[in-house]
């Protein structure tokens, strides 16, 4: 692109609108980081003080890695989430192709029936899920988190990703059909890499909910050993006393993993993927 | 277009994995509890009662004005959302897919960062800000010299379901806005160029090449938005709790469903109401859901580039 | 292998029929190209052979096999768009790989299938690039490439060389005269250029708004055509049309082509000069006449006449045609 | 070695199980291993009934009192303890939050109740002069002075959660206008109805605090008053027993406690000596004998000191009177000889319909101080819903 | 206005350099043709002009003002994507019509002017389609229509025609031609077609690897070029080029046009017959010779020889071109 086609003004303009927002947006992260680096005496003296130099305390962290194993915990939920999410968009962008490229009978039912899912919160079933992991002796297993979260993702991605791939040029797609591909083979080495786009955006929609959820691993996955961050971090959330040091300072940590993941997620998000490709 | 005649068992192999699992772990135990609505406790024990349980939710005044209040604020949040969070999300990344603007990727996460807080420290964090006790909000408001505009909006019941919905677009404007960055992406660069050489710049190329492109993306957010919000409960739970304070003025239909299927405090868990509560939402969204697919999608053109 | 046979082939777009019912014989190993005017179904009659469209109606066969409901994948044959359909993620060696990648082929082999094909085609420095940092030609030429390495029985080629520059067009299309003789393949090819036409093909399609025309050989179609829409459809520049009453001839219209038109002092037809264009090799002569419009005259090598100036022109009875009023061929 | 797991909603806890509590016990049961694995208290319902339902759940169950639990034994998923050898050292009050309605089966172990009153900053009260009061009047004119004086603010307290308002204000104060247990027992019974005067009055007394409450209190959360409060910003706290612990370890002042105040000087007070917690058993576990083993421990004096002194503020039940050290728990358990205890008044049947009575009352509470009710108003609500459904009061 | 000038320019694409230093004067009212081999830079250069692409180095001047910094749509100009670039979401009508409604023009006059290019184009009956609806020639067309709707002062037009059937070709160039005459527009104008830049340029720009190769009228190229690589890209079929020595000529190479090599028995220049195109009009007969190569000898009219039979061939003296060792041309 030419800087011919960029006028200073409205270069100063976008900058102006995104700087705005992006304090609107980071200011209360900010309060959320300073604060967990306080006593909590310095936290509700003055919210908005910097912990430096003399309201510095390190107490919400320490109490975090004193109580539970919190490097387990990460890793537990990176194995949830990152499995998940694989399995999310793969079931979900091969169920979106088929109803985006293929006419068949009954196709906008059973679109219609996968976006059932997103229509009803899950936690409504949770009786009857927890009873199949029972059944399937899965309680206090990853395998059970990654079965729901699964499931749970599944509907929102075949309902984006079928949209974005119908934007992927017919003729591209009959190219390799004459080259000989089978519809596998067009899934994979063409369909997929053209949507990294919308992978990557559905990855990050679907990885929010399941890092940051509370609920199934309550339920799911309470036992110490196969504990999330999320579910972890609760333990200093008491009854009458909550431990915000603790809190802030886990959630805190919490947002680490999520961020790298979102970066290489976004990283994906690339400019003119399509280039080039036809006419 | 592939021909018909032969089994095309690629598409059964295509569908087959995420149906099966989402069959199993979702719409069987979602529906077995939405069949739940049809029964409930009689005198003696559980039992059919048909659609009684939607008479008692509808018919019964207290259980109805509930319901309407719930999902009144419902829409409120709702319209809020399309209305503020939409078109700021669309906004920003229409200013982020300018071609060459520096620092873009950093604008990008940093937007996009509330999205990924969980809901505890955005509760705690936004209760602090605005709190009239510690003094965030006020004395940002004192700097600009609006401080007599603060009041405690949480607490008031004409502001707080207002200002919850805006914490929730503040939280979750990277969403659409993720969205339609990505729909920008796949616009070729030559379409905006020959855009160029026509003298549509700037804003106008905005609103008459890009946005009809993009339009299906901006269903596709409008209708994640309404159901979104329709399942939303987290937010207005973390800040306002169960019972949705003040007087219930910011209950909404998440909320109502959470207390009643699964009590909160003294309140016993009610499976049966809650389907039925749950139906009813079901019944909204999908209606919802329905209108789109197949009144709007079908409407709104899908171009290949 | 590589026969084709097209009986009452037809096809909608919704209401508008885009093929009305076309009936074509290919045999094994013959060229055959498609032309006529831009809009009337050459590229969709393509894709119907390929199996990308579906016919409304009538057969494709295939070797003497009924294919309208065979997958393209399983009809073995590679196909040049005209759009390139090039695929944007790979690089240039990629694109043309893949298929044989997918074919099982083994590494070393696509080495040599692609390296050959650049070879053939002036891409060797271009192999690692991506379409996007490709030029127009560049990209044509990758999606001959990628047809081409795969060697199938029959090709489909839509205006594969629309935008390649003289020299690498007569190179192309020797390389695919050559490709055509060596394999024993059967080629359909869309062709706006005459040359092309005239030089590739063993058999010519005139298409015209869904119908054929006329098929027949380059020669058979440049020196006997049926109507006037063929006889003004080959040949380049355009044949000239005249009223036979003016000239004493039979039927409606006669044709005469332009290098068959001659300035001839004394000449039956006299007109004054409009427009010269001189192409080096050869000139144009535009000459504008009574009753018969505007005539085109070519001539051998350069000449210099006076624009406005008045000539007489001549024909060569024996190259003339007649056409009825309806456009029909009078024999 | 038999594992039990202890589901509870005491994440508050967790460290004096693991470090005081479950090693007394392996002193004498070393075979018997014990998790204690707590969850948030606001899903703890939620969770261990979708626990019981799938049959997930721990062995030992901590119930909430009343209803909530009685459900779980009614459905079949709490086992019946009546015989344990523990339950003979509770009194019948004690054991009542647990009991089946005709009290014929008790099914968890009482382990404590939490009493209400009122924390003071008593450096606050000793710099500007302040008694500490006793009656109606003296309370107002504590409150009045202190909001004169300017440098605190009178009461800590705020109505963004709501049950702060109907816990630590309307059934700290009620009990006193309604004269405790002879109240609870006539509105159940059907003999007295909340549109009375003894049940409006702790509203109409709530509308007054409104005034010596903090700028904000309507966005004022329950977190905010404790701040308030041990940041030294606020004088008056209406608490519960339990704020003891925390508020020992986060304020730096001295602290003070007085119990509800009288209309009069002389009346008889009456104060809630709430039973709030207590732990069962899972019908369904396997590890029944070494459950029934450690109940029968969580009886003994020895647990009730244990817990007791671990958590000041957490009032054994045991009739076996319990030793505790700290002041402030002391004041506020030599209530009990003053004054008459009750329960919360809606805690037992009340708020076993829906509307639900308890939920409602917070509202009402919330409403009533924030001014956007009347006290009438909210009564007569309250009475309205309640004649719904609950037959004595139709 | 309308008056370009180019100054050193360059562009590279990462390290690659691809346009190298041009230097470049249009005069206003000029039709300039680019022509050249795939990929030696003419869309890039077309793309500096227009301001979609940011010169690496040098200066563009329109009118005299440097407009390096100046925005495309303040450029003033018109241009026809290679890619065609339509907007998909626009029917024909309304993708030619943006650029004035976008100006303010009146409706009225937009549906005028719309429907003045549709009926030049062909494309009345197309007017209410969007653009996958379209055939590639019908893309072309629309594309072509949005630029002259706007009638500005100078347009670029890249590759134009390359997908039109020979007649609309011809017609269309036509309207070019007469539009550069009546709006009295500057206009840039790659082509591979000979026909086109011989007809239509006032001057032609020959381009090789991203430099100017030679600069004049069409047949001061054909006539006098300055070196091997211009005389044969100007014309078609390619010059042949000879080995001096072996005639008796001076220089390293000697150039020949295959319209003045003719076959002449007893000719100093003996071979055999590998290869006969008959073009109708023409014929081009391909003759392998030592130690020459093959050499093309363009025939005007129908002729039979026969492959593999022995002929001689002479040369025009006067027509033949010398050139260096380095393939500069010697006078
Ligand atoms: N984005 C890019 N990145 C890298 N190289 C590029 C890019 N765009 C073009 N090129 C290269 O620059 C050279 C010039 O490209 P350009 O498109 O100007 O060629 P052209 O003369 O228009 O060719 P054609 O006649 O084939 O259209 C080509 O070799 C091409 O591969
Ligand atoms: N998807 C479509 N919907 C409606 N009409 C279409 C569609 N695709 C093609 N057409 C029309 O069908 C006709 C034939 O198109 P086709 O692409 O086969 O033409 P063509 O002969 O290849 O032309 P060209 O030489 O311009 O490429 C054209 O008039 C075109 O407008
Ligand atoms: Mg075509
Ligand atoms: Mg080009």
């Amino acid at each position: 692109m030419a800087k011919s086609r960029s006028s200073t003004g409205r270069t100063f303009a976008a900058h102006a609108i995104l700087i705005t927002w992006t304090v609107i947006a980071l200011f209360p992260v900010f309060v959320t980081v300073i604060n967990s680096f306080k006593s909590r005496r310095a936290i509700f003296a003055d919210p908005l003080a910097l912990p430096w130099p003399e309201h510095f305390d390190l107490v919400g962290y320490t109490t975090v890695l004193k109580q539970g194993d919190f490097f387990g915990y990460f890793q537990n939920s990176m194995i949830v989430t990152v499995v998940s999410l694989f399995f999310v968009l793969l079931f979900g962008a091969m169920a979106a192709f088929a109803l985006s490229e293929y006419r068949f009978k009954g196709n906008t039912l059973l679109g219609l029936y996968l976006a059932l899912g997103i229509m009803i919160p899950i936690r409504l079933g949770t009786v009857a899920i927890l009873q199949i992991m029972v059944a399937g002796g899965l309680v206090n297993t990853l395998t059970a988190l990654i079965l729901v979260y699964t499931a749970q993702g599944l509907p929102l991605a075949v309902f984006i990703l079928s949209e974005f791939m119908k934007t992927v040029s017919d003729d591209l797609k009959n190219a390799g059909r004459i080259d000989g591909l089978s519809e596998y083979a067009i899934f994979f080495t063409l369909v997929l890499p053209l949507v990294r786009p919308a992978m990557a955006t559905v990855a990050v929609f679907t990885m929010i909910p399941i890092w940051n959820d509370l609920w199934f691993p309550l339920i799911l996955a309470p036992a110490e050993e196969v504990k999330t961050i999320t579910l972890g971090s609760q333990i200093f959330i008491g009854q009458f006393v909550t431990n915000w040091n603790a809190v802030l300072a886990a959630l805190s940590l919490a947002i680490l993993p999520v961020l790298v993941l979102y970066l290489i997620f976004s990283r994906q998000l690339i400019r003119g993927i399509t280039a080039g490709a036809v006419k | 277009m592939a021909s018909k005649k032969p089994v095309r068992w690629h598409i059964a192999v295509f569908l087959a994995p995420a149906v099966l699992v989402y069959t199993a772990i979702m719409i069987i135990p979602l529906f077995g509890t939405l069949n739940l609505s049809l029964f409930n406790k009689g005198p003696d024990g559980v039992g059919f009662v048909g659609l009684g349980n939607f008479a008692t939710l509808f018919g019964d005044p207290r259980w109805s004005a509930s319901f309407w209040n719930a999902l009144g604020n419902n829409a409120w949040f709702f319209l809020i959302h399309m209305l503020v969070q939409n078109p700021i999300g669309i906004a920003l990344a229409a200013i982020l897919s300018t071609p060459r603007l520096r620092m873009a990727a950093f604008y990008r996460t940093a937007i996009f960062v509330p999205t990924i807080l969980s809901f505890v420290i955005v509760g705690f964090v936004w209760k602090l800000i605005l709190s009239p006790i510690w003094g965030i909000a006020p004395g940002l408001l004192d700097i600009v010299g609006l401080k007599t505009l603060f009041a405690p909006w949480l607490g008031r019941e004409e502001y707080a379901l207002t200002t919850l919905a805006l914490i929730s677009v503040w939280q979750f404007v990277g969403i659409p806005m993720m969205l339609i960055y990505a729909a920008l992406l796949s616009i070729p660069d030559e379409i905006l160029e020959a855009a160029e050489m026509d003298g549509i710049t700037g804003s106008s190329q905005f609103w008459k090449i890009k946005l009809p492109l993009i339009l299906p993306s901006i269903g596709i957010i409008s209708i994640l938005t309404f159901v979104g919000n329709f399942n939303a409960f987290d937010l207005i739970y973390v800040a306002q709790g169960a019972l949705a304070g003040p007087d219930f003025s910011t209950d909404i239909l998440g909320t109502f469903l959470y207390r009643t299927f699964f009590g909160f405090q003294l309140q016993l868990g009610d499976p049966y109401m809650g389907s039925a509560i749950a139906g009813a939402m079901f019944g909204i969204i999908l209606l919802g859901v329905c209108v789109y697919l197949f009144g709007i999608q079908t409407r709104l053109r899908r171009y290949q580039f | 292998m590589g026969a084709l046979d097209l009986k009452s082939v037809t096809k909608s777009f919704g209401t508008t029929e885009v093929i009305k019912g076309v009936n074509l014989e290919v045999a094994e190993g013959e060229f055959c190209v498609f032309v006529g005017p831009s809009g009337c179904g050459k590229s969709t009659l393509l894709r119907i052979i390929a199996g990308l469209e579906d016919a409304s109606g009538g057969d494709i066969l295939l070797d003497g096999k009924r294919v309208n409901d065979v997958a393209p994948a399983k009809r073995e044959l590679a196909m040049v768009f005209q759009s390139y359909a090039l695929y944007p993620h790979l690089t240039v060696r990629d694109n043309m790989g893949l298929a044989l990648k997918q074919a099982g082929v083994a590494k070393a082999e696509i080495l040599k299938a692609t390296d050959k094909a650049a070879g053939m085609l002036s891409l060797e420095r271009l192999l690692d690039r991506r379409p996007a940092e490709l030029s127009g030609g560049q990209r044509q030429r990758v999606a001959i490439g990628r047809a081409i390495v795969r060697t199938p029985k029959l090709f489909l080629f839509d205006e594969p060389l629309s935008n390649l520059d003289a020299a690498l067009r007569v190179a192309t299309r020797i390389e695919i005269a050559r490709l055509h003789r060596d394999l024993g393949a059967t080629m359909i090819y869309v062709t706006h250029d005459q040359v092309e036409a005239m030089t590739l093909a063993d058999k010519i399609v005139v298409l015209r708004d869904g119908r054929v025309e006329q098929v027949g050989s380059p020669m058979r179609l440049y020196n006997d055509p049926d109507n006037t829409f063929v006889a003004g459809f080959i040949g380049s520049p355009q044949m000239n049309f005249l009223k036979s009453a003016a000239l004493g001839q039979m039927g409606e219209t006669t044709g005469i082509r332009p290098e068959h038109l001659n300035i001839r002092h004394g000449g039956p037809i006299s007109g004054t000069i409009s427009h010269v264009e001189k192409l080096g090799g050869e000139t144009l002569v535009y000459v504008r006449t009574e009753p018969h419009g505007l005539l085109t005259v070519r001539l051998f090598g350069e000449h210099d006449y006076g624009v406005d100036s008045t000539v007489q022109l001549d024909i060569e009875p024996s190259r003339a045609f007649h056409f009825d009023a309806d456009g029909k061929r009078l024999r | 070695q038999t594992t039990l797991t202890i589901e509870s909603w005491r994440n508050d806890d967790l460290l004096i199980w693991q470090d005081t509590i479950i090693p007394a016990f392996n002193a004498q049961h070393p075979d018997i291993n014990v998790v204690f694995s707590p969850s948030a208290p606001a899903e703890y319902n939620a969770v261990l009934n979708s626990k019981l339902s799938a049959g997930s759940a721990g062995d030992l169950i901590t119930c909430r009192p009343f209803d909530a639990s009685l459900e779980l034994f009614n459905q079949g998923h709490l086992a019946d303890l009546t015989d344990l050898a523990g339950m003979a050292n509770f009194s019948d009050v004690a054991k009542s939050a647990w009991q089946t309605d005709d009290g014929s089966a008790t099914f968890c172990v009482p382990m404590a109740s939490v009493i209400h009153g009122f924390i003071y900053n008593a450096d606050a009260f000793a710099e500007l002069g302040i008694e500490v009061p006793t009656t109606e009047a003296e309370f107002y004119a504590a409150l009045d002075k202190i909001k004169a004086d300017g440098t605190y603010i009178p009461m800590a307290m705020g109505t963004n959660d709501q049950w702060e308002a109907a816990t630590m204000g309307y059934n700290n104060i009620g009990p006193t206008y309604w004269k405790g247990e002879e109240g609870r027992k006539a509105l159940i019974a059907g003999e007295q109805k909340l549109t009375d005067p003894q049940w409006v009055a702790p509203f109409e007394q709530l509308a007054k605090w409104k005034d010596y409450l903090g700028d904000g209190f309507e966005a004022q959360t329950y977190p905010d008053s404790q701040n308030l409060f041990t940041l030294g910003r606020a004088a008056v706290y209406p608490a519960g027993s339990w704020e003891i612990s925390g508020f020992n370890t986060q304020a730096d002042f001295k602290m003070g406690a007085f119990a509800p105040p009288v209309a009069a000087a002389g009346d008889t007070c009456y104060i809630s000596d709430h039973t709030d917690i207590a732990i069962g058993m899972n019908a369904k576990s396997p590890n029944a004998e070494a459950a029934k083993v450690f109940l029968d421990w969580v009886g003994s004096p020895e647990f009730a000191t244990l817990y007791a002194n671990a958590l000041p503020g957490f009032f054994s039940l045991n009739s076996t009177p319990v030793e505790m050290q700290d002041p402030l728990a002391q004041e506020f358990v030599s209530w009990r000889g003053k004054c008459e205890p009750t329960i919360r008044s809606t805690y037992q049947i009340l708020s076993r319909g829906t509307p639900n009575l308890e939920n409602e009352t917070w509202n009402a509470s919330a409403n009533v101080i924030r001014g956007s009710e009347t006290p009438a108003d909210a009564a007569k609500r309250l009475q309205d819903g309640l004649a719904s459904w609950y037959d004595p009061q139709k």
